[in-house]
């Protein structure tokens, strides 16, 4: 992949077990490509997305996360998706707040049937992302690498 | 037993005496009555605009009198009620429209619906007891075949009037009974009497009103009793002409507790011959 | 510490041509635990097996992450492989290098540095790992289902012909349900007791099926394959083993003013009555509320005339608990209240019926023997008036909501159906349906409807009727509106027959408490998935079959009872269940009693129980959470939930997301 | 004339759209002989923005605000309402009010007093005029 700009960012991607992991899935074999940045942690359900998590994300280093689960109505537990959306809500405003733009932060929903969706959807994330530029506000220097 | 009262401007004026006999029958029922120092008409008809705020104005400057006062707000005429009714609830939860007013009103104390609105029905059911003004009638129409009609005023829209059932009500029945006569059910009671149409379209006022009196005469009924003055005059003028006697049903009662009232002059048929409990008594 | 293995698979062509796999086998050796690693042609066939079993034996190895395909594809392979060769299935990490990294990426370069971080990722987490056993508990074989309507009855018979044992619970005292009441069955036009009873009577007589009539469910324990109910049977005052059905008490008794239930309160019936004739069992009940023995102590008159000495006045309640695998939830479903319909002059007018009544008004068993004539005078209706969507479909405005948002799915059918019954016993009769959609949607059923319209002669209007008058003189005046030609009709009726909206018999919100099953907003029960697990609650082991989960006709019903069924059988056929051990665990130390996580399970997993807590050596009551490791289903809602961090997920642990977030933030 | 659909749909204060055109409202109607256009028509019409042609409507001066169709409305749409903001902007021109004050004096005896109850009067003035 041409590489554009020195600038790689970092991209975690919460993905739930049901749909988003099996969405993912399908663009995998459906050779449907998204940046390498993004990287995939499987979680069983979005609602298992501690704010925690993400907040640990942002202090070692990473420029964007992304929540991915079922549809609102289809979550395999009913409704952990919502539980997670009102979560992702706050917490991302309050990110906002702090100086780390909306545009790093995202909720998707993706089900297993939406490969297309899963690869367009990183895609989108990963170049605004990019177009942010590094994410230092919350980054802590004590994590950092040598690398970076 | 305390409350502010707002008469309106009918009951004032040509049905005046209405209002009277309504305050002695409450007075006779122990009922401590009290009229608002200065109020406006209510504005006749509530605004279905939302956005309509200067015809609210009146009736709030009435609802913060009683809140001043520390008393609930007594109403008799069926329009007056609802519009008061409905403009205190528009107070109470629409936080655009309570806005608007109180910054116009600018009274000492921003208000916000806190005025309980009564009505005198209610007020005899809820707070007086229909057992007992039953105990206290000196004077029973026994006998006499009565059919309430409620109109559309008193009762709809029931989630922000909360009278009495909708289609089903008996809050006039009860009273009915309480004074010794016999209630007569009929469908129309409920139904539109011809409102204002009287202005404007009165062979539609007409047809509407001579509905109610058919109706009303088919199940029965030696007369009919209502508490709204426009009601009232649609059904005397334009319903019955002068096969059905229509009363004032607030007339009724105080004829009932003794109290003798006089014939009303005009449109505003009150009977005072009911004491002697004759029922064929059309005045 | 694990000491790990890593195997990176070349998955033949699929991942080598774009991952340097040696470049990974070699980078990861580098990762903190990795003791061994190495790459394969194809990790999953028996060879790729073959080289774990071997490095396990030769490096110790107590974890295995296995870079490769989707976990979805073969984690349960690994898994195996792993527990054939000693280690704990649990310690199985797979980094998917297939379908997020070799598929989607061309850049040789890119995809390997991408494979090493997500092998890291799993290391990492692999770290952390826990061996973990999964639960394993005996299924009690039996199941009860409660509810003893057409969907009750076809569970059981369906179940208990499996070879399984059934007890059916049914709040009244004979079973059938609606179902009894109804006259004719759309879109046939057969008789429904023709169809039910001799299922009612299979139930009853089959060996493995034990009906609890006048019985209600009072608690339920356990979870699934072991719930623990308490029946109440209530007193009936009449031994059921002595008792012939001859009927003679009911015949003789004095006091028969009380409304029949089972007629819609169309006819009187005596204190001690059986409800209908092919009731099951056909067995009376006393009604205590109006039986004078009961309430004056005067009469016993039942007593003496009973042959078969079956009263039994002394009777009391008897609470029995038994052991289930399974539970079914077969409520069933109700009329609503038409209290708030007054424009239609439910209360008014005798004449003015529920559709529910009408049935009853038909049916040859019914209070007039089938003689269709009105309530009030016992007249032949002329002129009827249906009105559909009664309380249905409804939307709040300014107010409450009088009725319901949903459709109630069986009315625009049996509407149809009435009206075709009543062209046909007075052809001379008019009948008129106002409606506002007709939704016909089934086999043969917009056929049926229009057989009505158009052999039938029935006249469809579409519209709705905003006031009915008694007029006092036995006529009901209808006004309604006929928006096909823009007017509105004064109808001259005899009868007005409403369609009132179908609701969740009451008793289910009880139900749901005790089964910690969950409940819509309408109190329909909640399936555990709207498409794929229809006939499954949320909670693990309770079914659901008929009405109770939504509006449903006959057909409809007995299929999801036979579905249930199936389910039911499914799991009763296991004598063990194998559980999920990826389950939320409470650090009682850790516990602060709040409850958070207790709102939040969707599955009735948590209880707070009191209990000695050990912490940092001091003993101390607390009251903790608990979780019912059988319930849970691993979601994760409460660990979120938890302000104090106590409550975790095995298998997908805070600290193990964590390791997973450091490694790809590297 | 020029009428907002806009200005309707929010002085009304109900959503048209809830409506699911079952008719009730014109079933309901105790005035549904004196207008041509009904209660149904008139929640459709604005629903899909045609209230000027509304503004004409005999239906206007006939509908008597009794609330049967507020109240029997299964989706709580409000027709009187809507009727009522399409009779406010029928009147907003300039001398289109339906009843001027010099409409009141025949109501009025010799002495002035009223012939009809002043709620009449008051109810009706303020319904045909703004």
């Amino acid at each position: 992949m041409p590489v554009e700009s020195a600038f790689q960012p970092k991209i975690a991607a919460f993905c739930c077990n049901w749909c988003s992991y099996a969405g993912a899935d399908l663009a995998g074999s459906s050779r449907l490509s998204y940046p390498a940045d993004v990287k995939i942690i499987r979680v069983p359900c979005s609602c298992r997305v501690n704010p925690l998590f993400i907040l640990r994300a942002f202090q070692r280093g990473a420029d964007g996360v992304i929540i991915c689960g079922c549809h609102p109505g289809d979550c395999h537990y009913t409704s952990g998706n919502y539980f997670a959306r009102r979560r992702a809500a706050l917490l991302f405003s309050m990110l906002d707040y702090l100086g780390v733009e909306s545009g790093r932060t995202r909720v998707e929903w993706v089900s297993a049937a939406e490969g297309q969706k899963f690869a367009a959807t990183m895609n989108d994330f990963a170049k605004t992302v990019a177009s942010l530029g590094k994410c230092r506000r919350i980054g802590d220097l004590r994590c950092r690498t040598s690398e970076s | 037993m305390k409350f502010s009262y707002f008469p309106g401007c009918t009951l004032k004026a040509e049905a005046g005496r209405s209002g009277e006999t309504a305050i002695s029958a409450a007075g006779a029922l122990g009922v401590e009555v009290t009229e608002l120092d200065q109020w406006q008409c209510c504005g006749a008809v509530y605004p279905l605009a939302r956005d309509e705020i200067a015809t609210k104005l009146s009736a709030v400057r009435a609802l913060i009198d009683a809140k001043r006062a520390g008393l609930p707000l007594l109403t008799l005429c069926s329009a007056c009620h609802h519009v008061i009714k409905r403009v205190n609830r528009d107070m109470a939860e629409d936080s655009d429209v309570r806005d608007r007013v109180n910054s116009y009103v600018a009274p000492e104390v921003p208000y916000g619906g806190e005025t309980k609105v009564v009505h005198f029905l209610e007020m005899l059911r809820d707070h007086v007891g229909f057992d007992s003004v039953a105990k206290r009638v000196t004077a029973p129409l026994a006998g006499q075949r009565v059919a309430a009609y409620y109109g559309c005023m008193l009762l709809r829209p029931s989630s922000a009037m909360g009278f009495d059932d909708p289609e089903n009500p008996s809050i006039m029945e009860g009273l009915i009974a309480a004074i010794g006569a016999e209630p007569v059910l009929y469908p129309q009671r409920n139904e539109c009497c011809g409102g204002y149409l009287a202005i404007e379209n009165k062979g539609a006022a007409k047809r509407r009103a001579s509905e109610v009196v058919r109706s009303a005469a088919e199940h029965g009924a030696d007369c009919i009793a209502t508490t709204c003055p426009l009601c009232l005059y649609n059904l005397t003028e334009n319903g019955a002409a002068g096969t059905m006697p229509v009363y004032d049903l607030t007339a009724l009662l105080a004829n009932a507790l003794g109290l003798h009232v006089e014939p009303s002059s005009g449109c505003a048929a009150v009977c005072s011959v009911c004491s002697e409990r004759n029922s064929a008594h059309a005045c | 510490m694990t000491k790990i293995g890593v195997f990176v698979c070349w998955c033949g062509s699929n991942i080598a041509a774009t991952v340097d796999v040696d470049a990974v086998s070699e980078a990861i050796k580098a990762a903190p635990g990795v003791v061994f690693a190495t790459n394969y042609q194809y990790m999953c066939s028996e060879g790729g097996q073959a080289a774990i079993r071997s490095a396990v034996a030769e490096h110790g190895l107590t974890g295995v992450v296995v870079c490769s395909c989707s976990p979805r594809m073969h984690e349960a392979t690994f898994r195996k492989a792993a527990a054939g060769a000693g280690v704990n299935p649990y310690m199985v990490e797979i980094a998917n290098i297939r379908e997020q990294c070799s598929w989607i990426h061309k850049d040789k370069a890119e995809a390997t540095a991408k494979a090493i971080a997500l092998a890291r990722a799993a290391v990492a987490k692999l770290n952390l790992d826990r061996p973990l056993t999964a639960p394993e508990t005996p299924v009690t074989k039996r199941a009860l289902v409660i509810g003893g309507g057409i969907a009750g009855i076809q569970t059981a018979l369906d179940v208990a012909d499996a070879g399984y044992e059934v007890d059916v619970v049914e709040k009244s005292p004979t079973i059938g349900g609606k179902m009894a009441m109804l006259d004719k069955t759309f879109p046939t036009l057969d008789c429904a007791a023709c169809i039910l009873t001799p299922k009612m009577v299979d139930a009853a007589a089959h060996e493995k099926i034990t009906l609890y009539t006048y019985s209600e469910v009072e608690k339920v324990s356990g979870f699934v394959g072991n719930f623990t109910v308490d029946i109440k049977k209530r007193a009936r005052s009449v031994s059921v083993d002595r008792c012939t059905g001859c009927g003679v008490c009911s015949e003789k008794c004095p006091s028969k003013r009380a409304k029949s239930e089972f007629d819609q309160g169309l006819r009187e019936r005596s204190a001690i009555y059986i409800p209908f004739a092919q009731a099951i069992p056909n067995v009376p009940v006393i009604d205590r509320d109006t039986c004078l023995k009961f309430q004056t102590g005067k009469c016993g008159l039942c007593e003496k005339v009973c042959p078969s000495h079956a009263v039994d006045y002394s009777q009391e309640d008897e609470v029995i608990t038994k052991q289930y695998g399974a539970i079914v939830a077969a409520t069933g479903f109700k009329p609503i209240g038409l209290e708030r319909f007054d424009e239609y002059a439910y209360s008014r007018s005798p004449d003015v019926v529920t559709s529910l009544e009408f049935e009853r008004l038909c049916n040859a068993a019914g209070p007039t023997k089938g003689h269709l004539v009105r309530p009030s005078d016992g007249k032949e209706p002329k002129t009827v008036v249906f009105v559909q969507c009664v309380g249905s479909r409804e939307a709040s405005g300014i107010g409450a909501m009088k009725g319901k948002p949903y459709c109630s799915k069986i009315c625009c059918m049996y509407t149809a159906k009435h009206a075709m019954l009543l062209r046909e016993k007075y052809p001379d009769s008019e009948a008129y349906v106002f409606y506002i959609d007709v939704r016909t949607p089934g086999k043969n059923f917009d056929e049926f409807y229009r057989r009505a319209a158009e052999e039938y002669g029935v006249h469809y209007i579409k519209g709705m009727v905003g006031k009915v008058c008694d007029e006092g003189n036995g006529r009901l005046t209808v006004r309604a509106s006929d928006l096909i030609e823009n007017r509105q009709l004064l109808i001259d009726a005899d009868m007005v027959v409403l369609a009132a909206a179908v609701e969740p018999d009451p008793s289910a919100r009880a139900l749901a408490t005790l089964l910690t099953a969950s409940m819509d907003t309408n109190d329909f029960f909640t399936e555990a998935h709207p498409k794929l697990r229809p006939v499954e609650s949320p909670t693990a082991g309770v079914f659901l079959s008929g009405m109770c989960q939504g509006p449903k006709d006959i057909p409809d019903t007995v299929a999801q009872a036979g579905a249930a069924a199936a389910k039911v059988i499914g799991l009763l056929s296991k004598d063990r269940l194998v559980g999920n051990p990826c389950v939320a665990s409470c650090d009682e130390t850790l516990c602060n009693g709040c409850s958070a996580c207790e709102r939040v399970c969707p599955y009735g997993a948590i209880s707070y129980e009191t209990k000695t807590v050990v912490d940092r050596g001091a003993k101390d009551e607390r009251r903790v959470a608990s979780v019912n490791e059988a319930l849970c289903q691993g979601c994760g809602a409460c660990t979120v939930t938890c302000p104090s961090g106590a409550m975790d997920l095995r298998g997908f642990t805070g600290r193990q997301i964590m390791a997973e977030v450091d490694a790809i933030c590297r | 004339m020029r009428v907002d659909n806009d200005d309707i749909l929010r002085s009304s204060g109900t959503d048209v759209r809830k409506c699911m055109k079952c008719g009730k409202c014109s079933g309901a109607c105790p005035s549904f002989d004196e207008m041509d256009f009904p209660p149904h028509i008139f929640v459709s019409m604005v629903e899909r923005g045609d209230a000027a042609a509304l503004l004409s409507s005999k239906s206007l001066w006939t509908c008597m605000s009794c609330f049967a169709c507020v109240e029997r409305c299964p989706r709580g749409v409000e027709p009187a309402n809507v009727i009522e903001a399409v009779r406010a902007s029928a009147m907003s021109p300039q001398g289109a009010n339906r009843m001027r004050p010099e409409d009141v004096p025949v109501f009025l005896g010799a002495a002035g007093e009223c012939l009809v109850p002043q709620q009449l009067l008051a109810s009706a003035f303020r319904k045909y005029s703004r």
